[in-house]
């Protein structure tokens, strides 16, 4: 199965040798995402939602199309709940803005120490425009978020908890029911940061009960430039727009404008058409697989990965030692040596890491590192990926000692 | 394939581990802190100063082994140094690593950086304390001039 | 030439049949575009700025390449000056938010009642949000910004002017030079909207005297889902971020954040890579291009054109009747046929083009128009094309009288 | 080739110059303006109800041949319906653009539109009328019993 599925990836099969254990910062494309954009701009280009003529026809079909796709990936009740922006953090700061701008001056909104700077700045500049209370949901020493302080930072004043599906720096998994639980009690609304979770699977926002989900196409094996808000009925209809012009308005008069209806509302401007078609095929792809089995295979590789650091001296593991407890994203400190050096010994030997704070800032302060090395894997990554990553640390760890 | 040994010399690890200038200064005619935003690297570097001449240094860095050995070896040298030969220098070492120019003659240990020509992300490492000890000088100058 | 240009066009070298006169939509993508774009994702595709792993360092220095050909298609004075953005509106979004935020009630932003409504509801928007004053140059009947009344528009209190360098809808041609002239001696900044003046050859900004460049990637034969925003880099540097998230920020802190330095303030998140390093091929194929011949042959077909509709009973041509005055774009109306029907008939010639409001409502109200039917003209357009529009358009109008 | 010849067929250009039930009434129960924002065009409905069926119908349509052909049919036919019947009959023309089912057999000029099958982008210029209608019986029902 490793290797037919990492074949699929026309990136990882032209370069046999290569270990790519980066997919959280970038998943590679799959051959059917990048053949569907290459194929929509010889074939189907043309704006959308504009034209009559045939082409402009295909060119809307294609791009509506992908909009029923992302909603059966996610298990959405319509396509219409379905919004494209450039990527999650398009997504997230249209939530910032848009929902952001029905609060009012003492509502509260709730994120966890945990979030990428994404989910974090967001918040913090709508605390600025706004005077919303921002809390911060605390973590454990292990990274996860600590749900046994939700009863001090929720009240009523609380309108959303934003907060991520799992941590790209520890993966560690967020309990989404008890605290979907909690935001009922007094009725806050729940927005999941799904940048994550979406490479390891189909979502069910029906299922997680939430309100907003946010995610990009270029780490679930889609195109960049292109990522997906996904938001109950009801509640973007009551939003304002955020970013606006071409292709939201219902009318344009020089005294005032009027909306169209979500989705189109929250999409200014011309979408990005081939890539939503590009990231429609991933997703299609991904729903045709077989979850049950890749999981399995993504949760043998993260356990050997983290036996063979436990045995490495002055090796500390960051987040949760139960891989169950986490998504396939393992990051570490080795005492005394700097994640860059580490990466770039690694790279030498054909291994894809990343170190650095991984847009975390509040996260690696809470968990008291400065910096980490961080291998994530996804399912094209196989055992030889893994040895090949824990021989490299010792090579490493000589090389720089 | 194994690239990546030329670039961990034992220079730059003796360097590094020398941490020539660690520390504070008393008093400092100048000082400033920089970082690289993506990575979380930080330099923060005091002088001295007495006509326009740097008469003592100390810098405390977090990086990685490259940083740590440039900032070591800035430690070491500018000393005497004005705010025209840093810039001079910094120029060299950064010509160094991007256009294939040769070594800066005046502080022949940079050599052990040349094999980083080959990794243009960690050229800022290298660079980052020349660059926090020029925001330094600036600073001196500003507090003694009260003016650019 | 014209042959030999239409075949670098995948979709058009596909369907020889095709008459594309819609590219003020959408401009057909070049195949190096194209190219660049598979080869990125299939060569170099990881994230950029945060990794030191061979890989993403290639892919670093490509998406740094391109920023570096934008900036010598807009002549800018330096990289550090172009920002990466989902397309034109997002610029246009990016400036109203940014620089308007800088802004205080009582300033003065003037647009034109010629504008796309993307460069129109940002400034909306910014009104309602600062309370600022938002002037509006109107037109003449032939639709060119009615720069005689620019003195009584335009005083101490104007901050900006943000126009549109031609229009979308009659090709109308600003005099850049009478308005940056009058905005310098108010001191007023300069914003063009380029969305259309692009696929009519490089530009230069410094040339023009300008502060602001916005423009979309689909419009100028390159991917969807990127566009650029130019600003001067004084300006750039005393704004305020726009969106907010990964790889824009200084340091995180639970209380605060600080920012990057332009242009990673204003590219929040991953941004469109291999969107952007495809823009760069084809601007780069651009610039290679002999503008003077391409410009004469444009006029050409724009003046058959003209001459063409000129003789079609009931018809009234939008905007000036000299093609010096105008990009080749060219609207009508017809008495007493909707532009969508006229269209649908076309597309059964297999000529594509657009009809409706063009986004630009302000505009048709002002020339006493609800709708109109739109050709616009590409390099790779030739006189077969004409040809076929005007016999089209005979057809259409027996057919539905 | 030439596939725009069977869509506007003679009935339909009758129809849209017919312009059945086009003006204003003197006295209206519900009303509802509906536009289709990405062309301008736009469907004013006015209704008189009595004893929830619609007793007079007047409209005024901005828009192209198959939006004009489809609100005069509506014009013609809407008076004697009540809300049910013009949920079925819209439901029905939906039914036919788009998934290829038959001609609502209630009103059977609607075939006119079947050659719009194979345009998309049309479909939503043919419901417009239809979809005003449904709103303007909205806002009727609304104010006659002062809920949904
Ligand atoms: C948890 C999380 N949220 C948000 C983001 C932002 O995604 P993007 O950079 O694609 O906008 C990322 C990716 O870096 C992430 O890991
Ligand atoms: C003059 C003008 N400005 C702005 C835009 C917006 O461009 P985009 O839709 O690519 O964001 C357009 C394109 O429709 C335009 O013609």
């Amino acid at each position: 199965m490793s290797a037919s599925l990492r074949d699929e990836f026309p990136l990882l099969a032209a370069a046999p040798q290569l270990h790519y254990l980066d997919s959280a910062a970038t998943a590679q494309i799959h051959r059917l995402a990048l053949d569907a954009v290459v194929r929509h701009e010889t074939t189907r280009r043309a704006n959308v939602s504009r034209g009559t003529y045939r082409l402009a026809e295909a060119a809307d079909l294609a791009y509506e199309q992908a909009r029923q796709t992302a909603a059966r990936f996610l298990n959405a009740n319509s396509a219409d709940e379905i919004i494209f922006t450039s990527g999650a953090t398009a997504s997230l700061n249209l939530v910032a803005h848009a929902f952001g701008n029905t609060l009012k001056a003492g509502d509260r909104v709730l994120i966890s120490v945990a979030e990428h700077h994404s989910n974090f700045v967001p918040w913090q500049m709508l605390r600025a425009r706004k005077g919303i209370e921002l809390g911060l949901i605390p973590v454990t020493a292990s990274g996860q978020l600590d749900l046994a302080r939700l009863p001090e930072l929720i009240d009523r004043k609380c309108r959303l908890i934003a907060v991520t599906h799992c941590s790209n720096v520890t993966g560690a998994r967020t309990d989404v029911a008890a605290l979907v639980a909690a935001a009922r009690k007094v009725g806050a609304k729940v927005l999941l940061d799904g940048a994550q979770a979406v490479q390891h699977g189909p979502q069910d926002v029906r299922a997680l009960g939430i309100d907003f989900y946010a995610f990009s196409g270029h780490k679930c094996f889609g195109p960049g430039g292109v990522g997906v808000l996904w938001g109950k009925g009801e509640l973007l209809a009551a939003m304002p727009p955020f970013l606006t012009g071409g292709g939201m308005i219902g009318e344009v008069t020089p005294q005032a404008s009027t909306w169209a209806a979500p989705p189109q509302r929250f999409e200014a401007g011309t979408p990005p058409i081939a890539q939503a078609v590009g990231l429609a095929a991933a997703l299609e792809w991904m729903v045709g697989q077989s979850w049950p089995q890749i999981h399995a295979r993504e949760g043998r590789l993260c356990e050997l990965l983290i036996e063979g650091l436990l045995r490495i001296p002055g090796l500390r593991l960051l987040g949760p030692e139960a891989s169950a407890a986490r998504a396939p994203i393992v990051s570490f400190e080795v005492a005394g040596q700097h994640p860059h050096d580490i990466c770039q010994v690694l790279d030498a030997h054909n291994l894809a890491l990343r170190g650095g704070h991984h847009c975390a800032q509040p996260l690696m302060a809470a968990l008291g590192a400065e910096v980490c090395t961080r291998a994530s894997i996804a399912l094209y990554n196989d055992e030889a990926d893994i040895q090949a990553l824990l021989d490299g640390l010792g090579f490493a760890l000589r090389e720089l000692a | 394939m194994n690239e990546g040994n030329s670039l961990y010399q034992d220079a730059i690890k003796q360097f590094a581990q020398a941490a020539h200038g660690h520390g504070q200064l008393a008093a400092a005619a100048g000082e400033a802190k920089l970082d690289n935003p993506l990575c979380g690297d930080r330099v923060g570097v005091q002088v001295a100063v007495a006509s326009d001449h740097i008469t003592a240094i100390a810098h405390e860095t977090r990086g990685c082994l490259l940083c740590r050995a440039a900032a070591s070896v800035m430690g070491l040298r500018a000393v005497g140094q004005d705010e025209a030969g840093i810039e001079a220098i910094t120029a060299g070492l950064e010509g160094m690593l991007k256009n294939e120019a040769p070594v800066p003659a005046a502080w022949p240990e940079l050599s052990m950086f040349e094999p980083a020509r080959a990794y243009p992300s960690r050229h800022r490492c290298v660079l980052l304390p020349f660059r926090a000890l020029l925001a330094a000088l600036l600073e001196s100058r500003r507090s003694r001039h009260g003016d650019i």
